[in-house]
């Protein structure tokens, strides 16, 4: 492609390269990515030091942004379902729900109780399987590198239930309007139910080996505190929002499907540091586990999905929806001028808000604290970039 | 529970079409305040007992690694190319799209270019022909797997049941030009 | 069914890229048996010791990730050494879309690597673009347009045991040629997109037309012979039925719609409701309990407004969901989703401006930190200029983009292939 | 205490058949072609063995498809290295760039020199044993320092300033514990450090001497860790933080000799540390006699070899299990925690010694 060209990283406004001080020593940048072990993708982020002493970071976006949403433009309704699969790969199965509840929304279109059951059972799971991925990459950025083999190997599991529901692993695109595209297979609930059990055993595990251990607790507690109120204003939502305080789920507090029939609690941090980030989300899986629970207890007969429309053509007006992925609040945002593809589509990711408070949170730390805060933050870059 | 429900390709008995049935009573209002959060309890001070408990912490983590080590019967490895006889998909994996051929050589495509729209990626060309009775039939079915996503919308566009997903998954090539496939062994009938 | 060749059915493959007749290099010519020895030791060696480089763009890292954990383990083929630097590494993974602004930092990533160096393309959007072909004005078409790919992993993403066995197939590859020919750089695709579906298309309209002509008789001959011959019919397969279920509606959390726009109103009397012309409480009441309130505001009402909102404590909107805009061909609609996280109610407002170059709209950065990078997206896609903001850069693509692409009317045939369907 | 006499065969086949300054000339390169062997293969199987340690500490299965048990991999990584191009990238310092990978394999090779692996087995014995494998571990440090400011690399120049404040601490409190043996057995010579823990196995420093052995022997193993940059004190690689540390611009055959001094240093250190606290090359001893005269007929190589490599897993282990700590953490744990411990354990020693509350 012959537009491919190396642009010099702009700078903003009163960023000087140099700065020597008094006693003749320097600020210096340090470029951090796009490739680079610690920022999970192709983030890249401009870090001016002061020795080791972080005094601002420039995240640089774009290095993954691959025109979801102009294309969503030029995709039926349906088909943009496998895009945001695409997005948040961790939270696919919570997106997919996402935009099919904009639809449903749209179209005035039911879910039958089986069908609601379903996604509420998938939605947990996934977000399980998100935290477990997540606490192992906690563990490798900060070093401790079996952690990460041992958060993947509990997450193959769920991994492996996926692709038994969907036959995906990943991109799983298994959630359309009215329901999913199929019936959770044969055996399925039991072996959710052994799953769970296992899952009790892994995250005490995890709580010995990670959760109580002096160097993590010293590495993360007061480092990169956000207040709630500042939470509250960079938009930050899901575990990072509630790690300061921000006392908003979506789940719980503009349910969607059926998640007000179920008992759970939303754990909420009081420092806002690395620290409660992390055990808000190990309290969130044991919350997911407890969800499940209850789901696989009351899990109804019936249809899983209802009558399938002949097409998607969807009447003139805006609609927007919001669901709780593992990072946050997901919102799916469809302008539609009355026919089968979007006039345009914008998806809200949790990503983008909860990053962009990073520079607040990194200054003053050092570089290791911040790799532990990106860390925290638990970034899916193309969910930033979409 | 779940032994009992029909599998998504059988097809479940035919209810009677009934009027559109009457939409249920919302569920109650939740008034605000809501059940407000649980905050977790902050870190406990600094003091002797807590440096002896942390320190004891570090050697509790070296056992949870040290049980892995001791137990050989905890690794979870599948041993890929050695376990290729055994190694089986599950029933639903999408692997490729591939096109069923019965015993004849014949496949069950009319060319009716329901996937070729449902497949959000341009994966799949439908080019016809006309056979000797100047019917419109399948000509081509390309299909590229180069670009294809395995998102399952073309399976379940077809009503034909003539293209499925496959479970083969080795297919890694030197060259892009493999990749793209024609899925029809014969012309349509 | 393989086909040599730019598409499946014509046409030479494209330059370069010449395999051998087993798909492979060509073979080594003959030489005498201690250098083949050598060959053969530096070839298994290097063939068993692939360190991968730690880079991974999107969705396949993690299937990447997967095959290096327990449950497969790419260490049975020694490339668990994954190493950060790519001065060490001697294999990149493309795991993930390759974007324009990403390319120049793969091309760079590529050169620092010591030769010899292998590439493997994993996942559909590496060898194609895949999902992102059509439409999408950021992401290369194929990663080998930029480097030399040598092993090509379909699938999206391709679960870790099909990229072990593209690993073994790279085996197989350096094997063949180690020693002289792995430091002979590959040849990168230089062949111009195309929309592939068209282009299919044609061709096989050309050749169908020649075909044709040639049956013309024999399908004569044939309906003179059959004259009742009706084709045979395929069945459809009954796909299962399902009953129609009603739609549970939920009703908006907080301040009702109608007693927020009365309280505005008091403010400000020109406000309106998009889509419904003099509202009233009965009117709003009649859209149903899930409505939110969707607010035109004039831009000289915006910036006063949405403080008043986020300030009073009837309101308490203190969190800035989305900013984004519409393009309406005609006007431009900036759109603000906010939320009260202590109340639960949401409000949408719409703003709507000139069709200019960069029509302005005042900041909101200093209400809401969120709306800085959200004014800075829709500065990059809409071009639509925000006064007050301290830092209105480019958000996602390169400074020297071409225009703001999601404009109805931006177009770019240097880079998107639009779909035909 | 028994005298074990320290010649050797060679060493004595020599002497009688050629003329002094020959017998010294050859007795020297056969001493160094050993040592040569010795690291070339201990690096390769420590590599093949932290590889399969670490997996089965991961429940995976590591390195299987190259040779038996994935035996060759090491041999295969060796080999790619070795045929790599080198790379001079744009802007290094060239001298200090080359020269860096050399110091540090040139200072583990150089600790071997006086390490006693059996009674008879020791290139060389110096008195000051213990202050020359203080002075050239130092060799290590230089060398990263060196390599991370010849880079021109950003990267490299935090982790080898890192790692220069890093080992420059800990070397303190590790010299402190290792002074607490030589005040204890009134030699710096290794050999007969070795020799003054004949006996049942309470003879070793590390239970000889009540409590200040123990807290010794488990400084010395932190400071050694941090020695080693080997996680969780590998902070001057953190591969997670900057890339790659003080060798992220080192390519092929530069890069290896580092990887390579790593491991080597580790089994000198581990060796150190045997030597020292475990009896080295002495046989365990239990005290009863019958068990006793069997365990002492494995000869003390293999005894050697045995407790290093214990020494080698349990750094294995600490790696494998701990996250890393940070930087100001790592010199506030030496500054304010080690080297105060050390210190006062020297003067508890030190009482011990005094007072001949040792062990008898």
């Amino acid at each position: 492609m012959e537009a491919l060209k190396t642009s010099a990283p702009a700078l903003p406004p009163g960023f000087s390269l140099r700065e020597t001080r008094a006693d003749g020593s320097q600020e210096y940048f340090l470029n951090m990515g796009p490739q680079h072990p610690s920022t999970h993708g192709v983030l890249k982020l401009v870090v001016r030091l002061d020795g080791e002493t972080v005094v601002e970071v420039v995240p640089h976006l774009g290095f993954i942004h691959r025109a979801i949403e102009k294309m969503g433009e030029n995709e039926t309704f349906v088909q943009y379902i496998h895009l945001t699969d695409r997005m948040d790969y961790l939270s696919s199965h919570i997106n997919n729900l996402g935009v099919c509840m904009a639809i449903e929304k749209a179209m005035g279109i039911g879910v039958p109780e089986r069908g609601e059951y379903i996604r509420v059972l998938v939605s947990e799971l996934q977000r399980i399987q998100s935290h477990l991925l997540w606490w192992g990459a906690f563990g490798m950025d900060l070093g401790a590198v079996s952690a990460f083999l041992y958060g993947f190997k509990e997450r193959e599991k769920i991994t492996q239930l996926f692709e038994e529901l969907c036959g995906a692993r990943l991109t799983m695109n298994f959630f359309r309007p009215g329901g999913s595209n199929a019936d959770v297979p044969e055996g399925f609930i039991g072996k959710v139910k052994e799953l769970l059990e296992e899952m009790k055993f892994s995250l005490d595990e995890f709580d010995t080996l990670i959760s109580k251990n002096m160097i993590i607790r010293e590495r993360c507690f007061g480092v990169g505190r956000l207040s709630r109120e500042r939470a509250a204003n960079y938009g930050c939502s899901g575990p990072v929002g509630r790690a300061s305080g921000v006392d908003f789920d979506v789940r719980r507090d503009d349910p969607y499907s059926i998640y007000d029939r179920f008992k759970f609690e939303v754990p909420l941090g009081s420092n806002g540091d690395c620290l409660d980030r992390y055990l808000v989300r190990i309290a969130e899986m044991r919350q997911s586990v407890r969800i499940l629970e209850q789901v696989v207890a009351a899990f109804p007969e019936g249809q899983y999905r209802s009558k399938e429309k002949a097409s998607y053509k969807v009447p003139a007006g805006s609609y927007f929806s919001a669901v709780e992925t593992a990072r946050g609040m997901f919102g799916t945002y469809f302008v539609s001028d009355n026919s089968f593809k979007p006039y345009r589509v914008k998806s809200r990711s949790p990503n983008f808000s909860n990053l962009s408070a990073l520079n607040e949170m990194a200054q003053g730390g050092k570089i290791a604290d911040l790799v532990a805060i990106l860390s925290t933050l638990d970034l899916i870059i193309p969910d930033i970039d979409r | 529970m779940s032994e009992e429900t029909p599998k998504p390709d059988a097809t479940p008995e035919v209810k009677p079409a009934e009027a559109k049935p009457a939409a249920p009573p919302p569920p109650p209002p939740v008034t605000y305040p809501r059940s407000a959060g649980v905050t977790m309890a902050a870190a406990p001070k600094a003091s002797l007992s807590r440096f002896l408990g942390d320190a004891f912490g570090l050697f509790k983590g070296m056992n949870v690694t040290m049980r892995y080590f001791r137990k050989p019967s905890r690794i979870v490895t599948r041993e890929y190319p050695e376990n290729r006889g055994t190694l089986k998909m599950s029933e639903r994996f999408r692997g490729q799209v591939v096109m069923p051929h019965d015993e004849k050589n014949e496949h069950t495509c009319t060319a009716c270019t329901l996937c070729e729209k449902a497949c959000p990626n341009g994966s799949i060309s439908i080019l016809t022909t006309k056979n000797l009775a100047s019917k419109r039939v399948l000509g081509a079915f390309v299909y590229r797997l180069s670009s294809c996503t395995l998102c399952n919308l073309c399976i379940e566009a077809c009503p034909f049941d003539a293209i499925r997903m496959g479970h083969g998954f080795e297919m890694a090539t030197f060259t892009r030009d493999p990749l793209d496939l024609i899925l029809n062994k014969t012309e349509g009938r | 069914m393989g086909l040599m060749g730019g598409s499946p059915l014509t046409g030479p493959g494209p330059e370069g890229i010449q395999p051998g007749p087993d798909g492979g290099f060509p073979p080594l010519p003959e030489t005498g048996g201690l250098t083949n020895a050598v060959d053969w030791v530096v070839g298994w060696a290097r063939s068993n010791s692939l360190w991968p480089l730690v880079f991974g763009t999107s969705c396949c890292a993690i299937e990447m990730m997967a095959t290096g954990a327990s449950h497969n383990d790419w260490a049975r083929f020694g490339l668990e050494v994954a190493r950060a630097s790519p001065r060490q590494a001697d294999l990149i993974i493309l795991a993930g879309t390759i974007v324009e602004k990403m390319g120049s930092r793969l091309i760079t990533l590529y050169e620092q690597m010591p030769g010899p160096k292998y590439v493997i393309a994993m996942g559909a959007c590496t060898i194609s673009g895949g999902p992102f072909y059509y439409d999408s004005y950021s992401v290369v078409k194929g990663a080998d347009r930029l480097i030399p790919v040598d092993v090509y992993v379909p699938g999206c993403p391709p679960r870790p045991e099909a990229l072990l066995y593209g690993v073994m197939k790279l085996q197989e590859l350096i094997k063949k040629g180690a020693w002289r020919n792995s430091l002979i750089p590959r040849p990168i695709n230089h062949a111009p997109f195309k929309d592939e579906m068209s282009e299919t298309a044609r061709e096989w309209e050309a050749k169908e037309k020649l075909k044709q002509e040639g049956m013309k008789e024999a399908q004569e001959k044939f309906k003179a012979e059959n004259p009742d011959f009706k084709g045979v019919v395929i069945k459809r397969v009954a796909a299962p039925k399902f009953d129609e279920v009603a739609r549970v509606v939920r009703p908006a959390r907080g301040l009702p719609p109608a007693e927020i726009l009365a309280l505005l109103k008091t403010f400000f009397p020109t406000l309106g409701v998009y889509n419904l012309p003099e509202p009233d409480a009965a009117k709003l009441a009649a859209l149903g309990p899930e409505y939110v309130l969707d607010l035109t505001v004039p831009k000289e009402d915006y910036l006063p407004l949405i403080s008043l909102l986020r300030d009073d404590a009837r309101f308490k909107l203190d969190f800035l969901i989305e900013l984004t805009a519409v393009d309406w061909k005609d006007r431009f609609e900036v759109i603000v989703h906010l939320l009260s996280t202590e109340k639960g109610h949401k409000v949408f407002l719409r703003c709507a401006l000139p069709h200019d170059a960069h029509p302005e709209l005042p900041s909101l950065t200093d209400l809401f930190s969120a709306a800085n990078w959200h004014e800075r997206e829709a500065w990059d896609f809409f071009g639509i200029r925000f006064t007050g903001h301290p830092d209105l850069r480019r958000l996602f693509l390169d400074d020297d983009f071409p225009g703001h692409p999601l404009r109805k009317d931006f177009e770019d045939p240097s880079r998107v292939v639009k779909r035909p369907y | 205490m028994t005298e074990i006499p320290a010649n050797n065969p060679v060493g004595d086949f020599l002497r009688a058949n050629l003329p002094a300054p020959w017998a010294a000339i050859g007795n020297g390169l056969i001493a160094v072609a050993a040592l040569a062997g010795l690291v070339t293969v201990t690096a390769i199987f420590l590599i093949w063995l932290e590889r399969k340690v670490c997996a089965h500490f991961q429940a995976r299965l590591g390195p299987t498809r190259v040779g038996p048990f994935g035996l060759l991999q090491p041999i295969a990584d060796a080999i790619k290295l070795l045929m790599k191009e080198n790379v001079k990238p744009r802007g290094v310092d060239a001298l200090a760039y080359f020269l860096a990978p050399l110091l540090p394999i040139t200072g583990s090779f150089l600790v071997l020199a006086v390490i006693p692996f059996g009674p008879t087995l020791q290139v060389v014995d110096l008195q000051a044993g213990v202050v020359y494998v203080v002075a050239v571990s130092g060799l290590g440090i230089l060398g990263i320092l060196i390599g991370g400011w010849g880079s021109n690399n950003k990267y490299s120049l935090l982790g080898s300033m890192r790692s220069g404040a890093q080992l420059f601490s800990y070397e303190l409190s590790m010299v402190l514990c290792m002074l607490l043996i030589v005040m204890g057995s009134g030699t710096a010579s290794l050999r007969e450090i070795v020799l003054s823990q004949q006996g049942p196995f309470w003879h070793w420093w590390i239970i000889k001497m009540p409590l200040a052995g123990v807290a010794a022997f488990v400084l010395f193993m932190v400071s050694s860790t941090a020695e080693l940059n080997r996680g969780p004190l590998d902070l001057s690689e953190a591969e997670s933080e900057l890339t790659g540390g003080f060798h992220t611009e080192y390519t092929g055959i530069s890069f290896s000799m580092f990887f390579l001094a790593e491991f080597v240093n580790m089994f000198a250190s581990a060796g150190l540390g045997a030597t020292l606290f475990l009896g080295g090359f002495l046989p365990v001893q239990l005290g009863y006699a019958p068990v006793d005269h069997a365990l002492a007929m494995l000869p003390g190589v293999c005894w050697f070899f045995a407790k290093t490599y214990s020494l080698i897993f349990l750094y294995m282990w600490f790696r494998w299990t701990f996250p890393r700590l940070r930087i100001d953490h790592l010199l506030s744990l030496e500054w304010k925690f080690l080297l105060p411990a050390s210190m006062a354990n020297m003067l508890l020693g030190a009482t011990l010694v005094a007072f001949r509350w040792i062990i008898p």
